[in-house]
């Protein structure tokens, strides 16, 4: 449960708001705010703010569900995903876009979409954003997977694994977000086909939101509004400190994962992320779209009631 | 009377053929009476013993002890089993000392079951595991742990079958002293005749295919026994006639069983 | 008879128990679902049959796996009961290794044998193989000495041995082991297969479960369990009642 | 002490095998890192204590979810092996429920508990409950009726009659219940870990998974694995050794 | 010499403190000798048996059969336990069957079977598992197993102990037959006296603690020694006082110890 829903003025009741991430690049917004005091600041010293990471969209939209967490970062997918099975979630702003990129192995030989053809290629996830993203891109070229009767073999698997399989000629191609596409170049020599500009709604869809619950959004709208500014600053400060921000990242998930990501591939995986708050319902909902078009939905969801924007600047 | 066994049949299912076992047994017993039970091998004697013991149901008819009937297993009836039925993960002690934890202290118990294994010959085997026992010495520690509860009925299934005739003459010796002293009601299965004249005030002689009570003797001779061999071999040589022709009877059938199939 | 009316009566009340309880509550159907809107879901994925490629698809794995896992657990539960050093030392390791989720197994699968129908299978095995051997190591274990002296006494050795007497004198163990097979079989194929590329059931309960739709994991849920029950009513409990009357461990008397 | 030579050779063989392999094969650390990498990597963890807090947090949550597991398994095992409608309906049911895989189970743990402590615990009783149940239940039903009968003959009865006969004649299938119970455990808190905060070796293994931090997914294993022997040694195979011992299983004559 | 039992000792280790339980056992057996072995409860007599079965190893001596050391079991020498060791899974007939599988065809087992099963009277309950039959019919399934098995060394441990007389007196009459026809060498436990005197050609008394042989007795009353009754009764004599001076032993022994524990 949550005792923000509890908003009667009387002040006595210590307020408790919880903002939920991830430890991932992407999330910096999220990492910014929360270490450079932003949410305290906006929400002041009556509410109790609790940071909850999770390691995945599932837990997370369940713990949005039951009222476990207040707002947070997310993925698009697990969103949408979810709003179409009817979850009570509405996105309030962007955080970041951009980031995913078509990589090829040094084994496969691939120069260019050209060669797509019979190969394999490898996602997160079945339907998931990068997948989406990858196979619009495709549609242009006349190229499609096999699930839908097209040529290329699509597996799934844990983005830690890419290189392993690149490695040993399982895979040829990959729809990769950062900084694992930085981290595929850098580690085993893996080739750019499909930069994160030029692929599907590559610059337009942001790759993180801002999400809270329908309900919270209407019974607190005073918080939401703050929690909304508080990214708004740490985006600015993203923006004008590169440097400190980043570090601010990594240590930030050495902190929650014990894990420490080369300071190179962040570098090189930041230029291809863009910050910002951010969030065209058009982008999302011609994505869905095109979620149908692959199949992976099988109605047209109407994304009318999930985008509310009135808490951007 | 004391122990009243009414009308008892008892079926066994096998195979989709319901066969009898025991038809139509009565049995009055008088408190402190020691019953012998004879008769030929798989007559159902066992059976009879555990129905008594409230262990298994009767198709029909009761059992009444003290007026009350039997329906479930009690601490008043002690058996015996055919197979010695001691629990594996206990001592030999353990065993003896199980059924009296409830109404002593451990130290009396102990005391107990010590004086009863040194009855049965086992004062050195307190500590073994059952499997580190031989056949009769198993057979010897259900015998301590079933004295040793002082139950007010004793149903005892060929108690000393695996026993040598030395061992089982002094166990012999030993049951009676405890009968003469605590009076219980003794009811004993056995194929000895001899052990059965020895011992017993009555003797039930039972039929097979299906059980059934074929005489029920009173034996007359004053006690010790031992010192009246010509009563004792005339009862000897009534019974072995009984049991002869009963046995006379089931090679027959099996005979013509056996050429029929 | 009786007990199929038994356990209509357990399932139905059950469903309206759950029904009743969403309802009342007003549960979010995202959350969870009513069992009416979970049978919508179940009729649509079997009218346009994606349902039943799903189900053939996996029981085809899980069969070839649970086989597999069978042979190779009653091999090691044989030779753990029957071999000391094997027993301290591999048995020691079966047991750690067994301790690690099928998250950790998957990319050793990947690597060992691809991403293909294999790497699905090995995850199965995994799942099963442990309670398999551990079951049947235990039964052959508790085999009484007596069987064996007897047997061996009327010439049987080595495998004639074992078919004949410690195998069947350790069936309630290795029925137990079978069974519990069975449901970690399933587990890990649930979690195999989200290495295939569909069909199959675990392929679409991730894909369900990461759309959010509870409807569809829940019928997906019930499809196991179904399964489950015919396959322990036409096997298992037969098994079972058979070993238990023939033994005189029933306990009717 | 000689079993502990034997097990020290075991495990120094597939090492020296393990590290042979990876340096003739040369494959890549990120695939298959060498002992010596998992050493390093493991020598840090401990340095730092961050595997030891980890290493205690998931021991307590295994602690209370195992105990509780076994607690709810011997019940329901008493229940199910004693009771032929509970057997037939329930016993059915938790068969069925058991297929389902952690995964699933997560957001149901979430919803009811919260994210929390108590839903990791959740996980871990569901992750051993079923062996316990199952193996209890078989192990009753295989108590020899004479046992049972004796003991009646002798006043025991209910609770009693089961504390002093029917669980000690069942000991040996309970051991197993709780040696799978433990190695399922293990599982399932991997995988209900990643619902805490921290720490815990199933939350560092997730992110080491995630980030492919091999050597590190390898070293808990080996942590795990070490724990399980432990425990094993210390406990498992020592009431086991007495079991059969006092039995008259021992096959040395 | 047939089967030579040489410096046979065997000890088991209690509670880490060992018991000797067989000393310096010395026999030599003559082919187509039937020797029966008689001796207190828990003096060794079954596990001589099984060392010569090669079912327990000894701690030193060995067992020779025509020359050759024995130490494993085999199918040259049957064995009939004191429990019967029945498998349960099977039934009687297959019970009786799974010793003749391999030599034989299905069929012929099957009647091979049935004609023993005939001898002990249990034609009727050929399909039965063993846990349907009484003690008695349990104990006489397997010796209808041992029976047919054709063993030229045939070790039977107290075979009738769970039977009553008259059906172990025809037992005794169908063993003698198949003896005098085969000319099988049969090692005999029991516990009854006459019956020793009745079936062997040798009897050996043993003592106890440890095990012992008190005794080698030359059974040379003529067959049928039913016939006999003097001798009998004078040999029945002296082996009873024989084996009253073990049991007196035995007994101070007890004595001693529980007054001194
Ligand atoms: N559980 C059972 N199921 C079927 N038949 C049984 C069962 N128990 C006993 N019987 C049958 O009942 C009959 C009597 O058995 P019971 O054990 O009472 O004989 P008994 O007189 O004790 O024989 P014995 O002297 O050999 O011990 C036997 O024919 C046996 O086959
Ligand atoms: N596995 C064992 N471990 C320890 N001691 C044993 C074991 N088996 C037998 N003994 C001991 O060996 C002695 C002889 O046992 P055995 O079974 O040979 O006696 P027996 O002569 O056959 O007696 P009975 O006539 O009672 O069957 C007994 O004192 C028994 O305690
Ligand atoms: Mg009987
Ligand atoms: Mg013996």
């Amino acid at each position: 449960g949550c005792g923000s829903s509890e908003s009667a003025g009387s002040g006595q009741k210590e307020k408790k708001v919880v903002i939920g991430y991830f430890p991932n690049i992407d999330h910096a917004p999220a990492m910014v705010a929360k270490e450079k005091g932003y949410y305290e600041k906006e929400l002041g010293k009556d509410v109790k703010i609790e940071y909850k990471t999770f390691p995945d969209g599932g837990a997370f939209m369940t713990a949005l569900k039951t009222g476990d967490i207040d707002a947070g970062l997310v993925g698009p997918g697990p969103v949408m995903n979810n709003f179409t099975n009817g979850a009570d979630v509405k996105i309030l702003a962007g955080a970041s876009s951009g980031g995913t990129a078509i990589v090829a192995s040094q084994k496969s030989g691939i120069n260019s979409v050209e060669d797509f053809n019979g190969k394999t290629f490898i996602t997160p996830g079945v339907g998931c954003t990068h997948d989406v993203q990858m196979e619009t891109f495709l549609q242009d070229f006349g190229i499609s997977s096999a699930r839908i009767g097209g040529t290329l073999k699509h597996v799934t698997g844990n983005p830690a694994q890419y290189a392993n399989m690149f490695e040993t000629g399982k895979v040829d191609l990959a729809a990769v977000p950062e900084p694992w596409a930085s981290q595929l170049v850098k580690q085993v020599g893996a080739k750019v086909i499909v930069d994160s500009s030029k692929i599907s709604y590559g610059q337009t869809l942001p790759n993180t939101i801002l999400v809270s619950s329908g309900k919270k959004v209407k019974e607190d709208k005073d918080v939401i509004a703050k929690i909304v500014k508080a990214q708004e600053e740490a985006i600015a400060f993203i923006e004008k400190n590169p440097e400190e921000a980043k570090q601010i990242t990594i240590n930030s998930i050495k902190d929650i994962t014990k894990q420490e990501l080369d300071k190179d591939v962040i570098d090189q995986a930041w230029k291809n992320i863009h910050f910002t708050s951010d969030v065209n319902e058009e982008v999302i909902q011609q994505f869905a779209n095109s979620s149908v078009e692959l199949k992976f939905l099988k109605e047209k969801p109407d994304f009318a009631a999930l985008i509310n924007t009135e808490f951007i600047k | 009377m004391f122990l009243q066994i009414q009308d008892i049949n008892k079926q066994f299912v096998n195979q989709n053929t319901a066969s009898t076992v025991l038809s139509d047994i009565n049995l009055d017993i008088k408190e402190g009476e020691f019953v012998s039970i004879l008769g030929p091998s798989g007559c159902g004697k066992s059976t009879l013993l555990s129905i008594v013991a409230g262990l298994t149901k009767p198709t029909s008819g009761e059992i009444l002890l003290n007026g009350q009937r039997i329906t479930k297993p009690g601490k008043d009836r002690g058996m015996v089993f055919q197979q010695a039925a001691l629990f594996p993960w206990m001592t030999v002690e353990e065993n003896v000392m199980f059924p009296l934890r409830k109404q002593m202290k451990k130290k009396e118990a102990k005391e107990l079951a010590h004086h009863f294994l040194q009855k049965v010959q086992l004062s050195n085997y307190t500590k073994h595991s059952p499997h580190e026992l031989s056949g009769g010495m198993q057979q010897r520690v259900a015998i301590a742990r079933a004295l040793s509860m002082n139950p007010k009925v004793l149903l005892m299934d060929e108690p000393f079958g695996a026993l040598d005739e030395q061992t089982r003459s002094r166990l012999h010796h030993e049951l009676e002293k405890i009968w003469l002293e605590t009076k219980k009601t003794i009811l004993f299965v056995t194929h000895s005749i001899s052990e059965s004249i020895k011992l017993s005030d009555r003797i039930i002689v039972m039929g097979t295919r299906p059980g059934v009570i074929l005489e029920d003797i009173q034996v007359r001779i004053p006690r010790p026994r031992a010192q009246h061999p010509q009563m004792t071999a005339k009862l000897e040589e009534k019974i072995m006639r009984l049991l002869q022709s009963e046995i006379d009877k089931v090679v027959k059938e099996e005979l013509a069983y056996a050429v029929n199939n | 008879m009786q007990s199929t009316i038994k356990r209509i009566i357990f399932f139905v009340l059950i469903l309206i128990a759950w029904q009743g309880t969403v309802r009342i509550l007003g549960v979010s159907p995202a959350l969870m679902p009513a069992p009416t809107d979970v049978l919508d879901e179940l009729a649509k994925g079997f009218a346009d049959k994606t349902l039943i490629y799903d189900i053939i698809a996996s029981f085809r794995r899980l069969a070839i796996g649970l086989a597999i896992a069978i042979i190779i657990g009653v091999g090691l539960g044989i030779l753990l009961a029957k071999n000391k050093t094997a027993d301290e030392t591999l048995g020691t390791l079966i047991l750690a290794l067994q301790s690690v989720p099928s998250i950790v197994w998957l990319p050793i699968a990947i690597m060992w044998f691809g991403l293909n129908e294999k790497a699905v299978t090995f995850i199965v095995i995994l799942g099963a193989t442990l309670v398999m051997t551990i079951n049947m190591r235990i039964g052959i274990k508790n085999v009484s000495p007596l069987y064996i002296k007897a047997a061996q006494t009327m010439g049987s050795r080595g495998w004639d041995l074992f078919i004949k007497i410690i195998f069947p004198a350790s069936i309630p163990y290795a029925v137990t082991g079978i069974r519990l097979g069975w449901a970690f079989a399933w587990r890990a194929l649930m979690a195999g297969e989200i290495l295939s590329a569909g069909p199959g059931l675990g392929y679409t309960l991730k894909f369900a479960s990461d759309f959010g739709n509870m409807k569809l994991v829940i019928g997906i849920m019930i499809i196991i369990g179904v399964i489950g029950t015919i396959v322990d009513i036409l096997f298992f409990q037969r098994v079972e009642k058979n070993v238990l009357r023939r033994w005189g461990l029933e306990t009717n008397n």
